[in-house]
């Protein structure tokens, strides 16, 4: 593209002349002669990577992902495709929204400061909660923080995490590799028809417990029905009470610090994001008390030398590019332009569009597994509980052979048991929903 | 610069959830009980025409890589190619990651390729691509060392050595990971000390983490002595590969003796900062280490597809630590990250490169502020002297510059850490230069009342920190 | 504001073209023989990095809708929304005009569907797409009324009626289409004056003219008179849909009488305007005129497709006038209008209507200049009374908003012709309001140096016309 | 999206409430009050036109453009598909580019005066003309208006334009409206082998010419090898001489101030705009003696109250908005963001980027003309011309058929004559354009 350059990074300006004008300023004969590097250790090899032109490299990637099938994704458990507004995609493209570093010169960065802060404000809307960070990676990480976070406020000599049974997989190991440089240890308590089962969590709740955590909703879409007593079995044992949820869940169902939960973590990106093979926005808040050890970056208000408002990153002392190994934690790049996205997909629906989307999540899940259930071969939904977005039915045919079945509809679905199949209606339009109700009948008898 | 209302100011809309008040309205009340559900929700309420204004005007209030100069040492903030977000774009990398893998080949196979061209730059044997950011990349290096060290019944390492210049993540990471950080001093030279470095290794060594070249822009040119000490102990040695720009197609971690090392995607690909990510930290590994990293990898298979094609699969290594991330890791970055790399291929990777580490030696000569130590590479760390660094950068911002990182390492005194990266032209760095010497002529009242050109003048970081407001909520109610 | 130099101020490169200085370096000398070729071309060659600042800085020097409120009377400057920007951009709307019909369907059906709509939205028996902006609506319906009479013997009028307060491209329209103007003063309350209509009403009449609102926003009552005038003396009568946005669903030009339309796609269907186009200026007309149209035009045809699918084919109309540009028109733009429609609906259409109506009126209310005519509409003339209305314009500026058009109709002494439409919140327009009112307490002195904080200054109008400097090389040979 | 409006334009902000409010402060008592629409010519019917969310609308557009054929388009003859970086788009896209309007207010406009400023500084260096005006719609409606100035500028009684009768019919039409209103007439002059026959021409001109049309290249691909001759007939019979070319065929070719010629027109959109369906961009260049007889908009430079340069659009008083029926062009709203296209994708290709481009077009034309001439019923090219793009190819069989065929293998080719195919190299890959030879050859024989 740019004619002086045949070779070399398109993307570096030099022309010969300059090289030769800056070489000359420098007093160096070449280029070469500035890396200071021994002989011994010299790369003297080839990555064999070929250069392309930009035009090529696109339809390079294009025929990759090609391979991909196109399929309609009845696909949730923690990962969602909602309908992502235009909009979102206009404003968070502007290239200073997405070029700019991290803002430690406050002066120049009011905007994205600006916009962080409102998404803070949005997450404590939503969670009752005092304090939201500006993000962390995502939900398994963002509870791998809260775990730390327990370690550090909890006064007790306990090590006991106790995390759900129903957990997915991936965010339980992600836990576990967060609280490897602790004493703490991690450990399932048992769930009954997809809801805490309060009694035998109650048996397992001891002193040493630090951190007790439960998701609304759960893995597999049913809403919690007695988080109050969750909460109130943590507060006696002096537990942090972690609850993950998400910001679309939250706008219907009970809020946060009303069931008594220290800490929110989850995926922001539920608003914000389309599918991105898991790509997501840690959310986490707090109470205030804890506001000296939270993990990642706070946007705070102050004013400037003529007394105007302005905003900047605060308690930085926390972070550790400051406190170093005494850092609440290793958090550096974090998830920014996801959050400033989230924030912007919320503030386009709205308080009621928020509502709304959550409710139709709920209807929607009912409607379609009643549907599902009047097919000979399906029971659904296998809980007798609330849904939101996703529930499991049960098929009478082994669960893989028919979402082997459903792939080749045209249809993607999770397998969570021998005989179970989870479906999600998240941002599947309705009439998709019609094609996947006879795709099942045709394959489930 | 005009001051923009928050969205909480321009309004406020309280809808009531559940029962009568039920924002759906057609339906009839709310489809959950109302013990399951909140009571209202408040928040701004506002058209798509108000919103673009809002954050057109919020985006007018940045300063991004498009609109100057931005020599961050260490951060390294280039240019971002305007293609590699319509690559991101494409509907299908649109996808869901618990989709079955006949049904993802696309993904699979970047990731593949991926994985492939790291390890051919780096050197290094095995990759995983999971960590969403450099930090995150590093912790999977410290947990990968550690389960290596358990594995081979030498679960008492408990250090882990880390450089006084080092980024703040190594010192973070280690702890984070449960390892005591044990602090190695420059010698005279801004080096690794050889003789504090043996003092500082044992048996109790699980890794000593370094970048090279390291933050004053140094190589470290003792760095194959540096990997037999620390090898002779047991110690693994880790490359934070936050500095990789300054030697692409002339030296790799792995050829230098590193068994571990994270990519700063952002840093030496191009993918965009976005304000403070998301990034990617994918982590590379010598072989003995490979069977300890994150779950999944991906891997081609034996067999070809009916249509000739290669087809790969996920694995899970044999004593994997597990996960990282809830999934893996930042996919759209890494996308980006891809797309970079097959644009510039070997070529131009080197200049890339090339071009970074002339810019540095350019700008340090042109500039009036002392640079103590060299020969440096791809940034350097100039001296404020008498002025305060921190006030240097606030009035280069006078300037219409971003200044560079400031009092760090603090080696330097009033450090001005400096990487103007490969994407500046002469013209530029004249006009930085010159924007650095502008500042260095002038006196502390000039600095101490900068920035006055800007959206806002100097902010009081006290009082931020002191009386701590974080969301609208706090400010009203203060008032 | 800082200054931006000019590409060629960055860099001019000269490149030898043909023999051995050829710029391709590897081939064997240029492909032409010398004398086919030029000598060389001169150019800036910069970088993509220099480029993006270039083009972003100049960005920043501009007010668009996104930065303010807009109200621009006759321009009707909307919100334009986003998502239609990415169906313009979906890769199956990148199609060459000379492909066969059987190859894009999808596109002739686009076209057809838009048509159709249009034709209802106006109350018109046939519509043709191809004008590529308004004033190119114009000439088309100008020569269709030509077409059309020439068709029924009576090639000899040669006269067209333009209003005093009409939109200059009607003057200009009807005089490319070879026409003498005749221009039609208006009455004492600002509409068309009944009997100075019959005056100039003659058989060499070939068409009127009008706008309705017009252009003081007040709906000509007599419309239903006007027609019937107009028709009696075998004259045509032909709407500028400037200002349609102020009657979507509440009145038709076709219910009024009118033959032949045009309609603005950015000022009724919020296509973006560009800086300047590209616009769409389709042209409706009664079923006598539409064998006169432009060719090709749509339409489906009787038998579908095997899968069931209406088929689309082009077809010249019977007497068509041919070709008023060499493909069919502005096509991604007409996709945007398409996207606009079919978003908004009935229920959308006449919301925007009434909520541009209601903006106005409100408005007008709230500024202390003087409206003297009423009931108005989607807009409003107030009057800047003793102070230039030019001068206000640029005062307004330095509020940070948009001024309204100025100086015309000039029926209005020192206009300021307001239409804010629907897109402005209450907040918006008390905001705009505030700006009017402010400037409106300023003296002559404020007015006449204002603007003071804009990206330029006053700029001097009459040395750019009195020394043309029309390109950088012109600059170049003055320096 | 907008939660407070279920109904009506999401694009318009007011709630229930601020319309009360609003009605109240003007003194109405509702909204459709103030339409002052007698009651018999009120429409009280529908459009019957469904709303639609955005998401919906984008499905919609979608699944109908769907029904366009994926097809490899040959396809030129004035309209062209070269990759556009996509740097262009992400400029241009700018919503303070995209959503402005025409610079009436220099002093918040001087971003896009100056891009526009730059754009008539590249036409004046790839034409060598002093002055190019800042867009027509296309190169046909640019030819109309070179007809009108014409008409306006030269001092003689004469009536006729002559064109090459090789010219796109569409160009011809429309060229034939622009000066319906005028006393001209189009008449066709010979061409031979697809170049100017100077003799013919010789004959065709006389005193009565005005305008004397030719284009390089031509619209058969070929270049014209006698410009110059061209240029000085018209000379010699006072007539304007018009040259229709494009950029990137001026990037290469004969300059045209250096054949004489006083005005030139054509599509600047080869550069910044990928295929489209024929939208374009009237290139408008001519020499500084026509200036005040320009049709269009003109960007100069000037100074502003604190003597710095600015720059501002110039010589309104030739416009309609102001000379009304004395204007030069009825033209208000022009093509002036696809001039902004075009100025950044001429920058981004740079002066080498666009030789070599050219020289592209030249050198691959004359190799995919050999390697179909190779074939068993081809001949190709059918002009023995220098040729750049495209060129017109024989096809033994009949060439609808040969079309047809080739549409059934994916690609798109112009019939031009019965047993003539056009095509066009402009922007198709070479390994699309090796198996275009395949599929030739299987079609052909």
């Amino acid at each position: 593209m740019h004619g002086s350059h045949a070779t070399g990074s398109p993307y570096a300006p030099h022309t010969e002349a300059d090289r030769t004008a800056m070489l000359e300023a420098i007093g160096s004969e070449s280029v070469e002669a500035l890396f200071d590097i021994p002989a011994d250790i010299r790369f003297d090899g080839r990555f064999d990577i070929d250069a392309r032109t930009e035009r090529e490299t696109r339809r390079l990637v294009r025929s990759i992902l090609g391979r991909n099938d196109d399929l309609t994704e009845l696909l949730g458990r923690g990962h969602y495709g909602y309908y992502v507004p235009s909009l979102v995609d206009h404003l968070a493209d502007r290239s200073e929204f997405l070029t700019s570093y991290t803002q430690y010169q406050p002066e120049i960065s009011q905007g994205f400061l600006q916009a962080l802060f409102e998404y803070q404000s949005l997450l404590v809307e939503l969670t009752g909660l005092e304090v939201a960070n500006c993000s962390m990676y995502d939900a398994a990480t963002a509870l791998g923080e809260a775990a730390t976070l327990a370690d550090r406020v909890r006064d007790t000599t306990g090590h006991r995490v106790l995390v759900p049974d129903l957990l997915r997989e991936e965010r339980r190991s992600t836990l576990e590799n967060y609280v490897a440089g602790t004493d703490l240890d991690v450990e399932a308590y048992p769930v009954d028809d997809g809801n805490v089962d309060l009694a035998g969590l109650e048996d397992a709740v001891d002193e040493d417990v630090v951190l007790l955590y439960a998701e609304n909703p759960t893995v597999r879409g049913t809403i919690e029905e007695h988080l109050d007593a969750v909460g109130e079995l943590a507060d006696a044992n002096d537990a942090l009470f972690v609850l993950g949820s998400d910001p679309i869940a939250l706008s219907l169902l009970e809020r946060p610090a009303d069931v008594g939960a220290d800490v929110v973590v989850g995926d922001a990106s539920v608003l914000g994001l389309p599918t991105s093979y898991g790509m997501g926005l840690g959310l986490f808040a707090t109470r205030e008390e804890y506001l000296r050890q939270v993990p990642g970056r706070l946007v705070g208000v102050s004013e400037d030398a003529t007394d105007r408002r302005a905003y900047t990153l605060t308690l930085q002392t926390r972070e550790q590019h400051i406190r170093r190994e005494r850092a609440t934690s290793n958090i550096c790049t974090n998830q920014a332009w996801v959050a400033l996205r989230t924030a912007i997909h919320a503030a386009a629906l709205g308080p009621s569009g928020m509502v709304d989307l959550a409710t139709r999540d709920v209807t929607r899940a009912r409607e379609l597994a009643a549907r599902l259930d009047e097919i000979v071969g399906v029971k659904a939904p296998v809980h007798d509980r609330h849904h939101i977005r996703e529930f499991v039915a049960h098929v009478d045919q082994p669960a893989r052979a028919v979402a082997a079945d459903l792939e080749r509809l045209g249809f993607a679905v999770h397998v969570v048991g021998d005989h179970e199949i989870q479906v999600c209606v998240a941002g599947v339009p309705d009439e998709r929903l019609d094609r996947f109700v006879e795709a099942v009948a045709e394959v489930a008898r | 610069g005009e001051y923009e209302p928050l969205l909480s100011e321009k309004d406020l809309t309280r809808v009531e959830v559940g029962g009568d008040g039920n924002a759906s309205g057609g339906e009839d009340g709310s489809p959950l009980p109302d013990d399951l559900t909140r009571d209202s929700l408040e928040l701004p309420a506002l058209s798509e025409p108000e919103l673009a204004r809002h954050y057109t005007r919020l985006s007018q209030m940045i300063y991004g890589i498009d609109s100057g100069p931005y020599p961050l040492g260490s951060c390294t903030m280039k240019y971002n190619p305007k293609f590699t977000e319509d690559v991101a774009a494409l509907p299908a990398a649109a996808v869901h990651p618990d989709r079955s893998e006949e049904s993802v080949q696309g993904t699979l196979e970047l990731l593949y390729r991926l994985q492939d061209y790291l390890g051919r730059i780096g050197g290094m044997d095995a990759v995983t691509l999971q960590p969403p950011a450099g930090a995150a990349g590093e912790f999977v290096g410290i947990r990968v060392a550690a389960a290596y060290h358990e594995h081979n019944g030498e679960g008492h390492r408990d250090e882990v050595i880390v450089p006084e210049s080092a980024h703040g993540t190594n010192f973070a990471t280690a702890a984070l990971g449960g390892y005591d950080v044990v602090s190695l001093p420059s010698d005279d030279e801004g080096r690794v000390d050889l003789d504090a470095l043996e003092a500082a290794l044992s048996e109790n060594t699980a890794a000593l983490m370094l970048t090279n070249p390291n933050t004053l822009g140094l190589f470290e040119r003792d760095i194959a002595e540096i990997a037999e000490l620390v090898h002779e102990v047991g110690g693994l040695l880790y490359y934070d590969g936050a500095n990789l720009n300054a030697l692409l197609g002339r030296a790799r971690p792995g050829d230098m003796g590193f068994d571990v090392m994270h990519y700063n995607v952002h840093k030496t690909f191009a993918t965009p900062h976005g304000g403070g990510g998301p990034g990617a930290g994918p982590v590379g590994v010598v072989d003995d280490l490979a069977p300890f990293l994150p779950a999944p990898r991906i891997r081609k298979r034996d067999e070809r597809s009916k249509t000739g094609e290669p087809i790969y699969e996920r694995f899970d290594p044999e004593r994997t630590i597990g996960k990282v991330h809830g999934f893996e890791g930042n996919w759209l970055v890494l996308v980006k990250t891809f797309a970079y790399i097959a644009r510039l291929g070997d070529e131009g990777l080197a200049d890339a490169s090339a071009s970074a580490v002339l810019n540095a030696n350019y700008l340090a000569e042109r500039i009036d502020y002392e640079v103590p130590y060299g020969p440096f590479h791809h940034e350097f760390v100039a001296s404020a002297g008498e002025q305060d660094a921190a006030d240097v950068a606030k009035r280069m911002l006078d300037y219409g510059v971003h200044p560079p990182t400031t009092k760090w390492p603090e080696i330097v005194p009033e450090a001005l850490m400096t990487e103007p990266t490969e994407v500046e032209s002469k013209t530029t760095l004249d006009r930085l230069a010159a924007a650095f010497n502008a500042v260095a002529g002038e006196d502390d009242a000039a600095l101490e009342t900068a920035p006055e050109r800007t959206t806002a003048r100097r902010i009081d970081q006290t009082s931020a920190a002191r009386n701590p407001r974080l969301s609208w909520q706090a400010l009203e109610d203060e008032s």
